[in-house]
């Protein structure tokens, strides 16, 4: 039985990875998980400098979701070079390391101090909507978009996969703008915008009003948006948005995703992820399916 | 050592006191590495709800392989909680955090609201003498008989009802109990004048402290506190109070 | 104490009304719900015509939510006036009718033949997204959405409100666009659009392939909308997306919304509306308010 | 008469064969109005599942104020349902739809698999004569001892393994039963043949269909069938399987 999937000439053992933000440098989590049985580890977002985040409360459960707004805190590429990926490389992970910004020079630094590092690809993070500047900024406009995919794509010498925000009118715009400036794969969906309001205060849940709204309650917009992407554009997807279990995770796989990830559901089970493949296995042998490209896009 | 991932079996459930709930869970080789001052991360069997409550470990029992909580009906998490029975499976994951450090020395353990339960652990494993400060809203108190077994338990009430009028701090400053280490768990004001008080008196602070979560085991970052001196592992003035808490020495943090 | 708000001119004894589509023409419910007892009774879609909706399954459970593609399913708006409006009349309950076309014209001639009629308020319906032409089309594009609001609100004799679509980039813009157009008042959100794939069928659970989601699921990303609204235009706002219960309720209005739908909860509960009046009520005895407008837009 | 919105408790729940399971719910006064035909809409308790499961009734004893269902565990919702002990409380809507219009003339009643349940409570209530056919896939027949209580019956197995091989109206055809009205509930093939089968032999024929549903009650226009007239209530030709069936005259509806 295979697998194994490709992404931009890439290969991992399966296609399960894990969301940024969600599951730390990886470290924390090989506790609980064996690190090298996941398709790849994507760790936290990381700038070319330490950055605090937003103020706490940062977190918000909300009916089968949760809203955050962490604000991108990282502890800045050097302490990921020093720290992290020597540690994910022991651990025997193939890595993507989800990068942010504010400028398109930070991204630039980060990309360029990556390069000579153990480092299988970068994830673009343009569609963080938990901080001012940067992030989503670059995610909602199609021409933001394609520049800054451009000015990244120049520099990276890892493949590079934009991650694109759900806050959109249309997203096959979005997808189609930065394959055009050269994205070798798309990650999807970031979180949506929401916001919880605590009715005993009378004051915002969140210190920083809105949070991203991630889990299940979200997969029905991500899958949508999947299978729009992945009827537009010929670069490989990375589907995600609410994957509980296997069961989420083929819907994004038939909608067209070459892999998914695996982001909240670490929080309501620290192996979810490894679930996700064992689940994905059983699949494959209940109905007889030798390798798992079969079913990459086989709902149309 | 490490952290469980596991399902455990509830094996009793009774009321303390107004919405005050009181559940030992059977929670395996947890139980035996578990430590005062830790916490557990506990999911309600409701398919709306993702995320964990972080509730404190109030007792342990290695032998029987038990953990005990004591929490306070805060939302509809807990209120479900408070619905189940024994023989209920719960997900949980334990032991998180820290724990206190047990120190040697003469001890004033303070407890406030529903910071009191992981006081009870700790009360009972420091071998040292101690002075325990438990402070309640109005008469409606819990778990105090418990505490004097293992030393002697001031009282502070809001409404004056039982013991000093007052906080927490009133108590100690009132009965002018000594001690050189404070282990502290309660709402933020009251560790605000904890630390306050510490200073004022030179005395180490070990302080409990409470954030919302995500994951508890350190790696999402949504429960950070301000520490005062940039952190050693996030590299900013950030400290998570899931792994590098929820017990800070007060010094080190800022609320 | 008062709960009752007002919506461009229209008394409303209280703040809260159905989400069109989900209480059928209010006579389904009237079982379950006494119609007087709520502030209105929002019906479902009315065309011109009579229209057919979509193929089965229309309807798909997601975590926490749901996918419909009933596409606009309606008898016509001559059937409204014969049947419904008269029922809705003698039950005692405020009525906003909503209002669906395939083109401009058509929803003229709804608003143009419901202007004799017991009919409060009209909302107009441009977002749906189950249906091919119209429905959403106007709802995406703030000057399409300025055109229609301007063309609609010439001929309507009783106030309208333009129901907003949130698969849009910016629901400011839109926002703003039928405020200056001389809408009266606005609804939002409308469903996201979502999809689910029968991954033992290998195939789209909806024959309309994609669907609106609706329900608590999407409540986070409603009260973010309400509230950027309600913070960017001066017209009155009712809020929907997800309420089920009066907690939910207040979320929205503390946002903003003068009054606010339930939608997807009825079909949880049939007595789900009069429930969010009662807990309103609960929540403003136990917090001694006297009247509901002090909630409206309290946080900030 | 009318529709009752209730908390209704389980008073027992068995397994009757693989996958299928036999529940009985105290529904009050319920279980007097209810009608052979008719359903429910039972709320499974948990909160990442909104909507209604709609299940048909297969049993009303209004003494004892219970309605009896038979279901197949056919997705996570039934599956939670199936976890259930007697005591556990349950939202339940009903009774649901038409149900059977029952006539005093010879009857054929046929029930395809999880659609045989329907079918026991009208033929303990059909006081005609009457011929039963029930279709299974294998040996893992349920319910037909008791529907031997009401008449003769006839069984079909897609394996062979019982009765006659094939599908029900391959029974029919070869045992050659009579009547005037055929009762039928079962998947869309088989109700297929047997609309057809009624054309063939001049017959009226009731069916039961079945489709996705939000509201239960006719308003939401999710689970509409054609028809083959414009209906009087919708004024297009959807007919909603809620409140207008499930039960069906064959000639009137294309699927
Ligand atoms: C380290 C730690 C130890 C704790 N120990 C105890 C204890 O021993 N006994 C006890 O009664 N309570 C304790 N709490 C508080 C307890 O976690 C909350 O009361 C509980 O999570 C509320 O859940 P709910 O579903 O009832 O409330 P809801 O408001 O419905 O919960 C929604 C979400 O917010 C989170 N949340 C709500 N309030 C808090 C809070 N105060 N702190 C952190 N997260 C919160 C919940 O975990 C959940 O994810 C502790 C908190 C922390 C951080
Ligand atoms: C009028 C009517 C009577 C029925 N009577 C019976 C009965 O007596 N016994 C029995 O076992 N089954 C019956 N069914 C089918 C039963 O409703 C479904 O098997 C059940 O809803 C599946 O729920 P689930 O949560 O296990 O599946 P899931 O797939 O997890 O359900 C997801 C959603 O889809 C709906 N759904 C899934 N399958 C069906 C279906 N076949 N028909 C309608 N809705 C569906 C569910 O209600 C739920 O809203 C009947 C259906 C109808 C319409
Ligand atoms: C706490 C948290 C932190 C996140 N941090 C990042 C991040 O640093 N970079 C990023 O691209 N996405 C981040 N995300 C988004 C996730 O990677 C993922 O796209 C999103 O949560 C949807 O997937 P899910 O529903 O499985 O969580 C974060 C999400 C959460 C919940
Ligand atoms: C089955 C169904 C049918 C709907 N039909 C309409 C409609 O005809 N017109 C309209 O403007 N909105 C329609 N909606 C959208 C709702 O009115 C509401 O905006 C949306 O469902 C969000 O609210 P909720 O989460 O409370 O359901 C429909 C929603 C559902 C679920
Ligand atoms: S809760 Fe995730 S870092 Fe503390
Ligand atoms: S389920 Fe709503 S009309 Fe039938």
């Amino acid at each position: 039985m295979n697998l194994g999937v490709e992404i931009a000439g890439v290969s991992l053992k399966n296609p399960v990875t894990t969301g940024s933000g969600t599951f730390g440098s990886g470290e924390e989590y090989s506790e609980f998980v064996d690190l090298s049985s996941l398709g790849a580890v994507t760790t936290k977002g990381v700038a070319n400098v330490p950055w605090e985040g937003n103020p706490t409360p940062r977190v918000a459960e909300t009916y089968g979701g949760m809203l955050n707004a962490v604000g991108l805190q990282n502890p800045g590429v050097d302490v990921m070079i020093k720290r992290d990926l020597p540690f994910l490389k022991k651990a025997g992970a193939a890595v993507i390391v989800n990068v942010c910004g504010r400028t398109v020079e930070d991204y630039i630094e980060v990309v360029e101090r990556l390069s000579d590092q153990p480092v299988d690809l970068l994830e673009i993070n343009v569609s963080c909507p938990n901080v001012k500047e940067g992030g989503i900024a670059f995610g909602q406009d199609p021409k933001a978009l394609y520049e800054i995919t451009k000015a990244v794509k120049e520099k990276a010498d890892q493949p590079i996969i934009m991650k694109l925000s759900p806050n959109v009118t249309d997203i096959k715009e979005m997808a189609k703008a930065a394959e055009a400036a050269g994205s070798d794969a798309l990650s999807l969906i970031n979180t949506l915008t929401g916001m919880k309001i605590d009715i005993e205060k009378r004051d915002f849940l969140l210190a920083n009003k809105t949070g991203g709204l991630s889990g299940p309650a979200i997969k029905p917009v991500a899958v949508r948006m999947v299978y729009e992407v992945c009827s537009t554009v010929k670069i490989p997807v990375i589907g995600m948005g609410g994957i509980l279990n296997a069961e989420d995770a083929l819907e994004f796989i038939m909608a067209g995703a070459t892999a998914v990830a695996v982001g909240t559901a670490n929080f309501t089970d620290p192996c979810a992820a490894v679930k996700v493949i064992d689940g994905i296995k059983s699949y494959m042998e209940r109905h007889n399916i030798e390798d798992i490209r079969e079913l990459i896009g086989c709902v149309k | 050592m490490g952290k469980h991932n596991i399902k455990a079996e509830i094996v009793s459930q009774k009321k303390l006191s107004t919405d005050i709930f009181d559940m030992t869970l059977n929670v395996g080789d947890m139980a035996k590495e578990a430590l005062p001052g830790q916490f557990v991360s506990v999911y309600v069997n409701d398919g709306s709800k993702l995320l964990p409550r972080p509730i404190s470990i109030c007792g342990i029992d290695a032998k029987h392989k038990t953990v005990r909580i004591v929490y306070r009906i805060a939302g509809k998490g807990t209120e479900l909680l408070s619905t189940y029975e024994a023989g209920t499976r719960l997900n949980v994951l334990g032991p998180l955090g820290n724990g206190f450090n047990m120190k040697n020395e003469k001890a004033i353990l303070i407890g406030g609201g529903i910071g009191i339960p992981p006081m009870l652990e700790l009360a009972k494993q420091l071998k040292c003498e101690k002075t325990i400060v438990l402070g309640y809203r109005n008469q409606d108190t819990f778990l105090k008989e418990e505490f004097e077994a293992y030393g002697e338990v001031l009282v502070s009430t809001e409404d004056g009802s039982v013991g000093t009028k007052g906080n927490v701090i009133d108590a100690v400053r009132e009965q002018a109990r000594e001690g050189s280490v404070i282990y502290a768990c309660g709402p933020t004001p009251m560790l605000k004048g904890v630390k306050a008080y510490a200073e004022e008196m030179g005395l180490e602070a070990q302080i409990s402290l409470e954030e919302r979560m995500a994951c508890g085991i350190g790696a999402c970052l949504a429960c950070v506190c301000k520490s005062k001196e940039v952190d050693g592992h996030t590299h900013v003035r950030n400290k998570r109070v899931c792994k590098d808490g929820p017990v800070f020495d007060a010094k080190e943090v800022e609320f």
